[in-house]
């Protein structure tokens, strides 16, 4: 299904930004909120995990309902986990469009990775403390 | 030992009211701050000593190492970038714009994905704005627009806005209309009076609406711009028209919306108009810390607030072009510094791809996603706790922030000078 | 010891009585001395114009504002790029430099103490910041009061030993030198969109008026012992027909100090303003200079205008506002709580433009019609009026009737009807120009007494030698050479070193900030005063320790301590 | 005289190079042309081979043909007053700053801020180009003020902002906010585009594809039927933007 992908502060994400390597910092990250209507649709429970994908990436990440949210929006906190699937186009303004990303969304049983994991990928060299 | 109005260093509302209890090198209790000031000053999780990446493990060294390293990392490259700067104090930033000076390199801070764009706007119109104490004493309308200060600024409302009693505003709460735009439900738009949900990417298009309202044109304004209905655009800005003292507060909701900085000139444009006809002023609602700051020392120092290069020794500046973000995303770059701030986590994959294909070195106190991609990281003390120094305030006041303790960290001045010493030996 | 001997120079030194002669001036330690010591370093003057390195006592280089007009303005940083090069570094900027430009552009016009003219309290931290980026000049920075909650409440009060009283907390607190009002009352107006348009206006809310506030402060000033007056930015500052606000101010002022005057008016030239609308727009220079040379006690600046873009910026909020309308380009305002407010916006004075060349004429009739010298000190209110590199060009025009006529055949041919500009035959001598640049500017700053300003035993050895031989040019007939030569000096000397010789700067420089503390008896500290301070974490967004500015802040400060008569 | 530069191999290629010293009128005196690779000065022929043709009196006589991997040279044609440069593949950024007369051809694509701030001669993109095309800088008020730039392919995001006189033809489509505080001279849109003309105070904008995300502060003005490039078109008319000054014309084909 079809999504425009939002991202933004949150005080959980805030609240964990020096321990990044934490468990509570990549659930802070790496939480998908959606409507619950859309969760129903695409048979998912606050938990479950999904892959994110957009025109530039893709990502797992866990669903958790938010009904504030419209339908076909989601929002997660910005950190790595967003950022694996925004891209880095800025339109002559130094700014990517951290609000709007066209993703699609299904239910998967792959683990949500570590940050050091996660930009592991990117190339670099996990460091564990 | 407590020690009483103690300046957070958290994101941009810079609260001097904190009392904080420290025992040794350790703090254990906070008062009057938010949980992000909270889990700020009671964190414990430093890296130790200065680390290097070899192969694909890592080395603890020494700092005289990491330090001779780091300089000999900047004198090799030929489009170096340094990036970050609002984690750390002025004293620091300035020792970084003349290190990027020397170098030859394009000096850039967190604006560049934050409130870059709302410079870009006022660099186009201007900015009519105020110290937040004017907003406190006398607004009695205040609009968060692309704003959500629960969860990015949690003591904002209390301090300065719908909480907060003030010299003309006895009983803040009922005294003030709070008016809250955005794209979704958030914790602040449920305390709003008025609550204006807009499509995502239609703010430019209500802000113009709004103009032309203000300026008399109420007969073009079609049934409904961009999920919001003529009635409530009609009703928003005759609210603001009767205001006595109105406040725009805006956010990254705005910044990164498509159309970016035209988002915000319109917002600045609209304030304009409303001053026509009363009191209205417009200020970003700054995230990190100290950006302001990075943004006026790097002002008063080169001439333009962030993204500057100084590949030809003159200063140039052309966000798009000179911007972090961009320079990553070409790959133009072969080394980075990165001071206070965490790129790793907050650019796009194809920016940290790039970081980890050139030499990056991060001066920082924690272990952060930048970390992973980083050959050395340089910890230093955190500014606000155990360093201290000058930063501004989301309103351009500056403020010195306190040392609650010596702890066993050198700080960012400490370290960049050490660097500069070197480069500056290097270069004669 | 270091030593410094300047033989053969042409000196004139206004406040030591010397009007030209060749002499020597000797230097040791940084100060003025009988005897230069066995090995001092030798500079040959050759006869060559010497004087007091230059004192400007109103320019805005350092501070919120300041730098704001450099964040908004990308454009005017596209002028005037420098590299780092030697000790110099990056430098960018025309109208509004970087620090580091606005410094070394200072010094090689041999300018080596400025007074920065607004200083908001609130954000005085980030002014003072700045000055140790400026780092060939020694700083001074007005104060601004002229929104004070707390001296309005002293004011409405009738209370000039409480409105003095803040005023010495305020200075002693954020490092200020002086008191400085800018359009007293109206910039809190300014906080509801609102302005003062005679001095006899209420405020809002506070029920006093500019009158009242400019009265009070004259005498809160002079019982605390500063050693500047009151330094005044009149209301209806830029208004067609605001010389009658002007005259209305002067005519309140006592004379209250035998050793300077009893008040500053800044940038007069945007106060001398007769008609009643842009269209009629006149000048008032001849009322203005009438009462200014029967009124001892009061010492203006000019504040010339140039023409050609530049940034206009002033704690005036509510003119900036009013500019803005007319220009529509761009505008920023800042208001800043319990004090003061500013406004920023650019600006292009045009030879085609009638109400620009009538502006312009207002400025030379003010230096030219005023008889004493000591009374109309030279200043473009840098960079409102123009940047201050225009300074020499501005000295050409008044040394020179004939560059006068030649720039009247450029601007608009109406002009000489609204103006008496070309009926003024006076050309100003050297000594004229001396008094003008540096000697007026210290006594009026009252900065002599630390040595500012005269080159005597005992002085600051700040000194500026000039490619101008005074003897061996006309100044009438070749003012381009004035001009050339006060543009770029010889040698700047500061505190007997030379800093910047033949146009480079040669040093890295460490300057001086100098502010003054005026000691008050216990009963009028308002530190611990409970009123004050309840006031003060009640409606303040900082708390009240956390706004004094630090002694690190002034790594070189000088404080003029005086002792309060209350 | 024709001068062929053509790129040498780098060892970073991707470091950009500034060559604003590319220009005819320098080619006919200078002789030691200068150019920057990040911050890095080098000779010309450091990073190029440089081959000249033929000779010339005068720099309209000048054609200078950039070959190779020139994608990352920026600022080619700066302040150009007279001459041909022809770019054979594609161009950087700012190719054909505050140029005033001549003629620039670019084969490939070219790269942000062509032609920013152009007083006068033409250039011709044959194929896209990038972000903020024929506009202006930073803080800036005025943009391109004369001049032709004509580009066969798309154009990004804020194609002609501050646009002040001259002429902008894009064949193909633009992104968003296209004629962006537009004030004076002509925008063509062959193809489609997003939030045409906001803010803009004068000039005229032709649409002849689909304006989407049209802003809701144009005032519908009838319609007409006009003559562009020989053909017939009925357009509608709009004047706005209504939330300035409103004194812009934009004509969308019906």
């Amino acid at each position: 299904m079809k999504f425009l992908l939002n991202t933004g502060r949150t005080i959980r994400q805030g609240s964990f930004v020096e321990r990044k390597n934490s468990p509570s910092y990549q659930t802070a990250a790496a939480t998908i909120f959606m409507n619950p209507v859309d969760m129903l649709e695409i048979m998912v429970e606050e938990g479950d995990h999904v892959r994110v994908r957009s025109d530039v990436g893709e990502v797992v990440m866990q669903v958790s309902p938010d009904v504030g949210l419209p339908r076909w929006r989601v929002f997660v906190s910005l950190g790595p986990y967003s950022n694996h699937i925004v891209s880095a186009e800025t339109h002559g303004t130094g700014m990517p469009d951290f609000k709007v990303t066209p993703v699609s969304i299904e239910p998967t049983d792959d683990p949500v990775l570590p940050v050091g994991t996660l930009m592991g990928l990117c190339g670099g060299v996990p460091y564990e403390d | 030992m407590k020690i009483e109005d103690v300046v957070c260093s958290f994101c941009g509302c810079l609260c001097d009211d904190l009392v904080v209890e420290v025992e040794g090198t350790r703090v254990i209790s906070v008062e009057n701050g938010c949980t992000l000031a909270s889990e700020k000053f009671l964190g414990d999780h430093r890296l130790k000593t200065p680390i290097r990446r070899d192969g694909n493990s890592w080395t603890k060294i020494s700092y005289d190492e990491a330090i001779a390293e780091t300089a000999e990392i900047l004198l090799d490259a030929d489009r170096p970038l340094l990036y970050g700067w609002s984690g750390t104090f002025g004293e620091a930033q300035s020792v970084g714009v003349h290190l990027a000076e020397i170098l030859g390199a394009v000096i850039d801070n967190t604006s560049t994905v934050c409130h870059g764009p709302s410079i870009l706007a006022i660099q186009e119109v201007g900015h009519p704005g105020c110290t937040l104490g004017q907003v406190k004493n006398r607004a009695d309308v205040v609009v968060y627009w692309g704003a959500n200060p629960v969860d990015a600024h949690p003591r904002h409302m209390s301090r300065y806005t719908t909480y907060c009693d003030g010299f003309f505003r006895k009983d803040a709460f009922k005294d003030r209309k709070v008016i809250v735009v955005d794209v979704r439900d958030t914790e602040s738009s449920i305390l709003a009076d008025e609550f204006v949900k807009v499509n995502p990417g239609g703010d430019y298009a209500v802000l113009s609406a709004l103009r032309a309202i203000v300026r008399g044109k109420r007969g073009i304004i079609p049934p409904e711009v961009e999920g919001v209905s003529r009635e409530q655009l009609f009703r928003v800005a005759d609210i603001c028209m009767s205001a006595k003292f109105g406040a725009v507060f805006f956010g990254v909701g705005l910044t990164m919306a498509p159309g970016k900085n035209k988002n915000i000139r319109n917002a600045i444009e609209f304030t304009e108009e409303l001053s026509r006809h009363t009191k209205f002023t417009i200020s970003p609602m700054r995230g990190h810390w100290n950006v302001y700051g990075s943004n006026e020392v790097f002002t008063w120092i080169s001439g333009y607030p962030y993204a500057v290069d100084f590949a030809r020794g003159i200063a140039f500046y052309n966000p798009g072009e000179t911007t972090s973000v961009d320079i990553l995303k070409r790959g133009e770059c072969d080394a980075c510094l990165v001071v206070a701030s965490d790129p790793g986590a907050h650019f796009p994959k194809e920016c940290a791809e790039h970081l980890a294909r050139i030499p990056t070195v991060q001066i920082d106190p924690h272990v952060n996603v930048t970390t992973h991609l980083s050959r050395i990281q340089i910890p230093v003390a955190v500014a606000g706790i155990d360093a201290e120094g000058t930063a501004y305030r989301m309103d351009g006041v500056p403020i010195r922030t306190r040392k609650l303790f010596q702890g066993q960290y050198p700080d960012d001045f400490e370290v960049l000078e050490k660097i500069y010493a070197i480069v500056k030996e290097a270069k004669g | 010891m270091s030593g410094l001997l300047i033989k053969n120079a042409f000196v004139i030194d206004p406040i030591s009585g010397v009007k030209g002669e060749i002499m020597d001036i000797a230097i040791c330690d940084g100060k003025i001395v009988e005897e230069a010591p066995r090995d001092a370093e030798i500079i040959d003057a050759k006869g060559h114009l010497t004087l007091p390195g230059g004192i400007d006592s109103h320019s805005h280089v350092c501070g919120t504002k300041v730098n704001f007009g450099r964040y908004m303005s990308p454009e005017d940083m596209r002028a005037g790029r420098t590299a780092r090069k030697g000790v110099m570094h990056v430098t960018s900027g025309y109208s509004v430099p970087t620090t580091f430009g606005n410094s070394y552009r200072y010094s090689t016009m041999g300018y080596t103490t400025v007074l920065e003219g607004a200083m908001a309290p609130l954000e005085a931290r980030h002014t003072h910041e700045e000055f140790t980026a400026t780092p060939h000049q020694d700083m001074l920075a007005n104060t601004l009061f002229d929104g004070n909650w707390s001296v309005m409440e002293a004011v409405r009060e009738k209370d000039v030993k409480r409105a003095a009283a803040v005023v010495a907390w305020t200075l002693s607190a954020v490092k200020g030198f002086a008191i400085k009002l800018t359009n007293p009352g109206g910039t809190e107006a300014w906080g509801w969109g609102r302005d003062m348009s005679t001095i006899h206006d209420v405020v809002p809310n506070f029920e006093v008026t500019p009158a009242e506030i400019i009265g009070t402060m004259i005498r809160a000033n002079e019982l605390l012992n500063l050693p500047h007056s009151v330094h005044l930015h009149c209301n209806n500052l830029g208004v067609p027909g605001n010389y009658r606000t002007t005259l209305d101010t002067i005519s309140l002022v006592p004379d209250l100090n035998k050793d300077r005057q009893s008040l500053y008016l800044t940038h007069v030239q945007f106060h001398s303003y007769g008609g009643t609308t842009w269209r009629d727009i006149c000048s008032k220079s001849e009322d203005i200079t009438r009462t200014i040379n029967s009124t001892p006690h009061v010492v203006m600046d000019m504040g010339q205008i140039m023409f050609g873009r530049t940034t206009t910026m002033t704690a005036d909020g509510p003119m900036e506002f009013k500019l803005y309308m007319l220009h529509h380009n761009k505008w920023s305002n800042h208001d800043v709580e319990l004090e003061t407010g500013s406004g920023i916006i650019p600006v292009y004075y045009s030879r085609k433009s009638l109400v620009n060349c009538v502006m312009w004429a207002i400025g030379l009739e003010l230096a030219l019609l005023t008889k004493n010298p000591w009374q109309c000190l030279l200043s473009t209110d840098s960079p409102n009026g123009a940047p201050f590199i225009k300074y020499p060009e501005i000295i050409g025009l008044l040394m020179s009737r004939r560059f006068r006529e030649n720039e009247r055949k450029m601007i608009d041919p109406r002009t000489e009807h609204f103006v008496p500009l070309f009926a003024i035959d006076r050309e100003l001598e050297w000594y004229d120009i001396a008094v003008m640049t540096r000697a007026g500017q210290a006594k009026a700053l009252g900065i002599t007494r630390i040595g500012k300003g005269y080159l005597t035993p005992g002085a600051e050895a700040d000194v500026a030698i000039y490619p101008i031989k005074p003897g061996e040019i006309d100044p009438s007939v070749e003012y381009q050479q004035v001009v050339a030569g006060f543009s770029r000096t010889l040698y700047t000397i500061k505190r007997g070193r030379v800093v910047a010789r033949d146009g480079e700067v040669v040093v890295e420089g460490a300057n001086s900030t100098i502010w003054s503390k005026s000691n008050v008896p216990a009963e009028y500290d308002m530190g611990s005063d409970p009123e004050f301070t309840r006031k003060f974490e009640q409606y303040y967004t900082v708390r009240m320790r956390n706004y004094p500015v630090q002694e690190v802040y002034l790594p070189r400060g000088k404080m003029i301590a005086s002792e309060a008569f209350l | 005289m024709r001068v062929i530069l053509k790129t040498r191999p780098r060892a970073k290629p991707k470091i950009p190079i500034e060559a604003e010293e590319i220009i005819p009128q320098n080619f006919l005196r200078k002789n030691d042309i200068r150019v920057y690779e990040g911050n890095k000065e080098r000779a010309l022929d450091d990073l190029f081979f440089v081959t000249y043709e033929g000779p010339a009196v005068s720099p309209d006589q000048v054609e200078i043909v950039l070959t190779g991997d020139t994608g990352v040279i920026k600022r080619v044609g700066e302040y150009m007053n007279a001459g041909r440069i022809i770019i054979e593949g594609d161009i950087g950024m700012h190719c054909g700053n505050f140029m005033s007369a001549g003629e620039i051809l670019i084969r490939g694509n070219a790269d942000a801020w062509l032609g920013r701030e152009m007083r006068g001669g033409h250039i011709l993109c044959e194929g896209n180009s990038g972000h903020y095309c024929a506009a202006g800088y930073r803080g800036e008020k005025r943009g391109m003020r004369g001049g032709i730039v004509e580009v066969r392919g798309n154009s990004g995001d804020f194609t002609a902002e501050y646009l002040s006189g001259g002429e902008v033809i894009i064949h193909g489509d633009c992104g968003d906010l296209p004629g962006v505080e537009m004030r004076g001279g002509t925008l063509v849109i062959g193809g489609d585009c997003s939030r045409p003309c906001g803010n803009m105070t004068g000039g005229t904008c032709m649409i002849f594809g689909e304006a989407h995300k049209f802003l809701p502060t144009f005032r519908k003005n009838g319609t007409d039927d006009i003559v562009y490039a020989g053909k017939h078109y009925l357009m509608n008319l709009f004047r706005g933007d209504v939330a300035n000054r409103g004194k812009g014309t934009l004509m969308v084909r019906q």
